[in-house]
């Protein structure tokens, strides 16, 4: 089968950038808005067509095949060179169509939702900046090439979360994010550079392949007690973490929000902050040999630690999107700790097709619940969840398309996440009960948090609006619809057909007591909402009291910005930079200009000399000369 | 070649002319006499080619050729800085080079 | 006869010189540096390079000294006499001249010239002419040419600058 | 003392040569001879000087239909020796406050510089002082010293119409010395040398050279009176005097026999050129269509003297026939007409002869 086709994938969106980027200021909106969501239905299309394809031809003898399309790109020796290319393997087939379904609907949603914004073209420029390269990286060959278009990400992704630049908060989020990142993406790089030393290799086939001998052989060089690969893999968790908002890195996320919210759609709920779990994913193989998976454990309980947390900041937070990008995060724990307790073999390896599962649908339902959210905000101009209530009457079909999507990430059962949350716990209590402990728990807070939002939104008390909330356009409704068909039917895809850790389709099945725990934890959660938020009451202010400290914490993200400010301003600026300063100004400064002040010294008895006369220049010449030539003769007669 | 005559004479000659030229050259304080000094360096290496090309390369015609080049050179030069001396002249009514120090310190 | 010729040449050639620099009068001064050079060219004809001192005729006697009277003429009245120049600058000076002039000499006397034993005759006009416009070995067709461009890029140049403030003006 | 024999060939007469080399020994006879010669070239000097003025004042009356000097001997031929006595005897003044060194100087300049010029030219085949090989070049090269001697004299005057009239007369010579150069060098193509006893030899041959190269020889001659004469700083060129503006012009403040020197050195100006022409167009002392070839005892002088007079009348002819330009119409002549169509007659001569066009 051939699919080299696929280049054009990336490669359209990257023409709609540059066409979007050079013209536009000519281009009128109402044009680029139709040539971005044409040139998106375009990748589209051909993203399903690929998926389809690929998941009912790709197999060979049962294993699904990988198919390399690549060229030499930079050519420095024989064997370190940079190659561009394409890979299609299962996992890059499903991130395809996660990436290309969200960014269209996304497109579309867009055109109804920047209506009227000045920057409309610069928008969907971005967009399609942004879309290339987030399928260059789920198509990237090799690490370095992932690298490159892991970057590109990031930068789109400043560029978008800065879109409204003209906002303090806006540039800082931005601002916050790059930084953060970029921090964490220094670890990537020295973790490639250290796993590429030492296999000799950036292809992520050929790592992959060489688990089974020479990780050994990795293992014997060692620091601090762990092998130097291990060491890599962490490192380049680490970049995977900045990424994905994991535990000390997700401070960016809730920033981010400060984007128009289709861009959080797409950027920091679906698609780019999953590039870290598609990262650990690519790299499964590796992560999970190397001494035992001691890495891999790390990826667990970084995630499982994230999501707890995330979900319970979640509760308390009053801006919606700040809800959902809490939210996020809890569920990219959950995708992160599913990877971590998988294992390699058949059935063994269901945590792997868990997340990946997990990953499709909540791309799915948190996209969906992000535009219903970006719907509600479009009409009520205001984020914050006091400013909103009894909405459901006049947005009926934002209110049911986001109902659809709450009862999805509740893991209400025949939803689309109940399905991958299923696997995900059974997966976890397969594995290691703690975990397993601790996603439930946060299966039930999803689901409190969630139905606090819908409840709060849609029902509760009724605010008065500037001008009559109304339904949002249907350019808005038509992508919400699709999304919560796929809320609903994605979880009906026998995904473990299709992705597996070692290629090799096997069955997997429902496993009913795991699922009665935690659909009746969600319940709880769900009812718990209904009691406090259905209707105003002072319930949720004294059950707030009553928890103190602990909700006052909560409700300033367990003081995490506080942290790294103190780390940053006070420790970083305040003893480092300040002796560093001071190293500067007296050593440094303190010799360069003890030089100028010598030279000015020197040059005030000397001026005098530079008496403008020529001829007293040519005096000193011929002096000079004559000098010269005298010492010349004195060594020659010698 | 001049009968009677050794090259070192005629080589002392032309040192002394050329350092002359150079006294005057450091001592003048008019920019006409000052160039005054420089054609007589000139000349004096003018006269140097010359004769070291008869007493030294009879068969050869460099040094007869290069005297004609530096002395095409010579008027050029000339040319060149009395119409800026001139020009000097009319700016600020002195060829002296007292007057000509703007770019002290 | 030819060294008493040379021998009074150089007489008058150093004793103008000195003149040329010395002489307060500023005429006098290019006088006495005509005197010189009318004298070198008095020992170009006495080496048969007549085609040299013919040109150094004309050119300096004909026209360098000519452009200096001009502008003589244009700047100096015939009452003015040249600043006097300090003495601590004319002896720095002096000093200077000498020592260099002494490291000159005593470099020349220390150094054995081979001197040609034939004697070339005079050197005709269509020698050198052809010399000049020969582009082959030893030929100077680059550096005529040269010096023609330069000359006539000086030739511009001084008008230019010679007339600069009218130009400015127009 | 190859130098002497070689360069100053006594040509007048061998015998004479022969006798005093017989009698002296060779340092002191060659020395003798220079002296010799400089005598008479000085005796030459000064009779053509005072029979040119003569002339001058003739062919002035003739002109203006008056008789002229007429008292002093016949036909007055004794005038200008009257008017040279009298300006020797006359008291020399001067200006307050002058460069007396320089001002005294000034007439010696014109002076040698004419003579030196005169001494090259061959008036026959043996009577010739100096025959350079780089003659025309050199008469070239001695004319344009003339010019400092004028300017000086000028300048140190201390009389500002001296000092017009200097500059004025720096102005014209430079300036036609460039057409004087450039037509004389239009004919040294044709000869392909610059001696001038060889000039006259290639002229025995091929003819004169004015008719030897047609059209441009005979552009190059026009070209050449008009620069010649207002090298000599004649009328209509003669700015340099301008009686009308500047008193006598550069030799205002001089009196006695310094005038003298200027005035005679201004008519040997003209013949110099005259005898250029001579040389250069009209075959020298070649007889006309060599009629006088075959007599051996025809003294060859005589033609040269006879081309010479009819050349100077010619310029005096221009005297009195176009009146005084101004200093700006001078400089145009030159820089906008004379030069450029000099350089195309260069051109146009090298063409001919290089085609082989020559008569």
């Amino acid at each position: 089968m051939d699919f080299s086709y696929t280049i054009l994938i990336p490669l359209i969106p990257l023409a709609l950038f540059v066409i979007l980027g050079i013209f536009s200021k000519k281009i009128p909106p109402s044009i680029s808005g139709w040539i971005g969501s044409l040139g998106l239905g375009t990748s589209f299309v051909l993203s399903w067509y690929t998926a389809y394809s690929y998941f009912l031809g790709g197999k060979l003898n049962g294993v699904y095949q990988t198919f390399i399309y690549k060229t030499t790109w930079l050519n420095f020796t024989d064997k370190l060179h940079i190659d561009m290319g394409v890979l299609i393997d299962p996992i890059s087939v499903m991130m395809l169509v996660v990436v290309s379904t969200i960014s269209f609907m996304v497109h579309l949603y867009s055109r109804g939702y920047m209506k009227g914004d000045d920057g409309y073209t610069r928008f969907f420029s971005y967009l399609a900046l942004f879309s290339f390269s987030m399928f260059g990286l789920v198509l990237a060959t090799n690490l370095f090439q992932m690298y490159i278009f892991w970057e590109l990400v990031g930068a789109s992704s400043y560029l978008l979360i800065g879109y409204y630049y003209t906002k303090p908060s806006a540039v800082a989020a931005g601002k916050k994010a790059f930084i953060v990142t970029r921090f964490a993406d220094l670890g990537f790089l020295i973790g490639i550079l250290l796993i590429s030393y030492y296999s000799g290799t950036f292809d992520f086939q050929e790592i992959n392949s060489l688990h089974g001998s020479i990780i050994t052989n990795w293992a014997a060089t060692s620091f601090m007690g762990l092998s130097v690969i291990t060491w890599g893999l962490i490192l380049i968790y680490l970049g995977a973490a900045g990424k994905s908002a994991m535990m000390p890195f997700h401070i960016w996320l809730p920033d981010a929000m400060e984007g128009p919210t289709p861009v959080s759609a797409l950027i920091h709920a679906a698609t780019m902050v999953v590039a870290g779990v598609y990262l650990v994913a690519r790299l499964f193989p590796v992560y999970y040999f190397v001494e035992n998976g001691f890495a891999l454990q790390i990826v667990a309980y970084v995630g499982a630690i994230s999501s707890l947390v995330a979900a319970i900041i979640a509760i308390t937070q009053t801006d919606i999107k700040r809800v959902l990008a809490f939210s996020t995060m809890s569920q990219i724990g959950y995708m992160m700790l599913a990877l971590g307790v998988s294992k390699y073999d058949g059935h063994e390896g269901l945590g792997y097709m868990a997340s990946m599962f997990h990953l499709f649908t909540h791309a799915m339902f948190k996209a969906l619940l992000f535009l219903g959210a970006g719907s509600v905000i479009h009409i009520v101009h205001s984020n914050y969840l006091k400013d909103m209530g009894n909405l459901r009457k006049h947005m009926p079909i934002t209110h049911i398309t986001f109902l659809i999507a709450s009862l999805s990430i509740a893991g209400f059962p025949g939803f689309a996440g109940f399905f991958s949350k299923d696997e995900i716990l059974a997966a976890a209590y397969e594995n290691n009960m703690l975990i397993y402990v601790s996603s439930v728990l946060v299966a039930g807070l999803t689901a409190f948090y969630i139905f606090r939002l819908y409840f709060g939104i849609f029902w509760g008390k009724d605010n008065t609006y500037e001008h009559t909330p109304h339904e949002s356009p249907w350019s808005m409704t038509i992508p919400m619809l699709f999304l919560a068909f796929m809320s609903i039917a994605g979880g009906y895809i026998p995904f473990s057909d299709y992705i597996s850790a070692d290629s090799i389709p096997f069955k997997s099945h429902l496993n009913l007591p795991l699922a009665a725990i935690a659909t009746s934890i969600g319940f709880i959660g769900i009812i718990l909402a209904y009691v406090f938020y259905k209707k105003e009451n002072n319930l949720p202010e004294r059950f707030a009291n009553s928890f103190g400290v602990f909700y006052k914490w909560t409700y300033h993200k367990f003081y995490f910005d506080e942290i790294y400010l103190f780390v940053t301003k006070k420790i970083l600026f305040g003893i480092v930079g300040f002796s560093a300063a001071w190293f500067d100004k007296h050593i440094v400064d303190g010799t360069m200009v003890g030089i100028g002040n010598t030279t000015v010294a020197i040059s005030e008895k000397i001026k005098g000399w530079q008496s403008g006369k020529f001829q007293d220049y040519a005096m000193s010449f011929v002096g000079g000369g004559v000098v010269i030539a005298m010492v010349v003769f004195y060594i020659w007669i010698n | 070649m001049i009968a009677g005559i050794n090259i070192y004479e005629i080589l002392t000659l032309t040192s002394i002319l050329f350092f002359i030229g150079l006294y005057g050259f450091f001592t003048r304080e008019n920019l006409i006499t000052v160039l005054l000094s420089i054609e007589l360096i000139l000349n004096a290496s003018a006269l140097n080619f010359v004769l070291i090309n008869t007493y030294l390369y009879p068969d050869l015609l460099q040094g007869a050729i290069f005297t004609i080049f530096i002395i095409a050179l010579a008027a050029a030069e000339t040319a060149l800085a009395i119409a800026i001396i001139i020009n000097l002249y009319k700016l600020i009514y002195s060829v002296e080079v007292k007057d000509t120090e703007t770019m002290k310190y | 006869m030819e060294a008493i010729l040379f021998y009074i040449l150089a007489a008058l050639i150093i004793i103008f010189a000195v003149a040329s620099v010395t002489s307060r009068k500023i005429l006098r001064a290019v006088i006495y540096l005509l005197f010189v050079l009318i004298s070198i060219a008095g020992l170009y004809f006495l080496i048969n390079y007549n085609l040299l001192a013919a040109i150094q005729l004309t050119v300096y006697a004909g026209g360098v000294i000519v452009l200096f009277i001009f502008s003589v003429l244009l700047v100096h009245h015939v009452e003015l006499e040249l600043e006097k120049t300090p003495l601590k600058r004319k002896i720095i000076a002096g000093i200077l001249s000498l020592l260099g002039l002494g490291i000159t000499l005593w470099s020349i006397f220390t150094y054995t010239f081979k001197t040609a034993t034939t004697t070339y005759s005079s050197i005709e006009v269509r020698d050198i002419g052809l010399k000049l416009l020969s582009y082959g070995d030893g030929g100077y067709i680059l550096p005529f040419e040269v010096i023609s461009v330069l000359l006539v890029a000086v030739m511009i140049g001084a008008i230019i600058v010679a007339k600069g403030e009218k130009l400015k003006e127009n | 003392m190859n130098f002497l024999i070689m360069n100053i060939p006594l040509n007048i007469t061998s015998t004479i040569h022969d006798w005093i080399y017989s009698i002296m020994p060779e340092t002191a006879a060659s020395i003798t001879i220079m002296v010799l010669i400089a005598v008479i070239y000085l005796a030459l000097f000064a009779i053509i000087g005072l029979y040119l003025v003569l002339l001058e004042r003739k062919v002035a009356a003739w002109f203006q239909l008056r008789l002229g000097p007429n008292r002093v001997g016949p036909w007055g031929i004794f005038q200008t020796i009257a008017d040279a006595l009298k300006l020797v005897s006359k008291e020399l003044t001067s200006n307050d406050r002058i460069d007396k060194f320089l001002y005294n100087l000034a007439p010696y300049f014109v002076i040698v510089s004419t003579l030196i010029g005169i001494s090259v030219f061959p008036f026959s085949k043996q009577f010739q002082a100096f025959d350079i090989n780089i003659g025309l070049f050199f008469l070239f090269a001695v004319s344009s010293i003339g010019v400092i001697g004028i300017l000086v004299g000028g300048w140190a005057s201390n009389n500002k119409f001296a000092l017009i009239g200097a500059m004025r007369s720096g102005l014209q010579t430079i300036s036609y010395e460039l057409s004087v150069g450039l037509s004389l060098l239009t004919m040294v193509l044709l000869t392909g040398t610059l001696q001038l006893s060889e000039i006259i030899e290639v002229q025995r041959t091929g003819g004169w050279l004015i008719l030897q190269g047609h059209i441009p020889a005979i552009i190059a001659f026009m070209i050449f009176m008009i620069a010649g004469t207002a090298e000599t700083n004649r009328a209509p060129f003669d700015l340099v005097e301008a009686e009308s503006e500047l008193g006598a012009g550069f030799h205002t403040e001089y009196s006695g026999m310094k005038f003298a020197y200027f005035f005679l050195a201004e008519f040997i100006n003209m013949f110099i050129i005259a005898s250029i022409a001579v040389v250069v167009f009209f075959g020298g002392w070649l007889s006309p269509f060599g009629i006088t070839d075959g007599i051996t005892w025809f003294p060859e002088v005589l033609w040269f003297l006879i081309k010479v007079v009819m050349i100077i009348i010619l310029m005096m002819w221009f005297r009195w026939t176009f009146p005084r330009l101004r200093v700006d119409q001078l400089l145009t002549l030159e820089w906008k007409y004379l030069l450029p169509i000099n350089l195309a007659n260069l051109m146009f001569m090298a063409v001919i002869i290089w085609m082989n066009w020559t008569i």
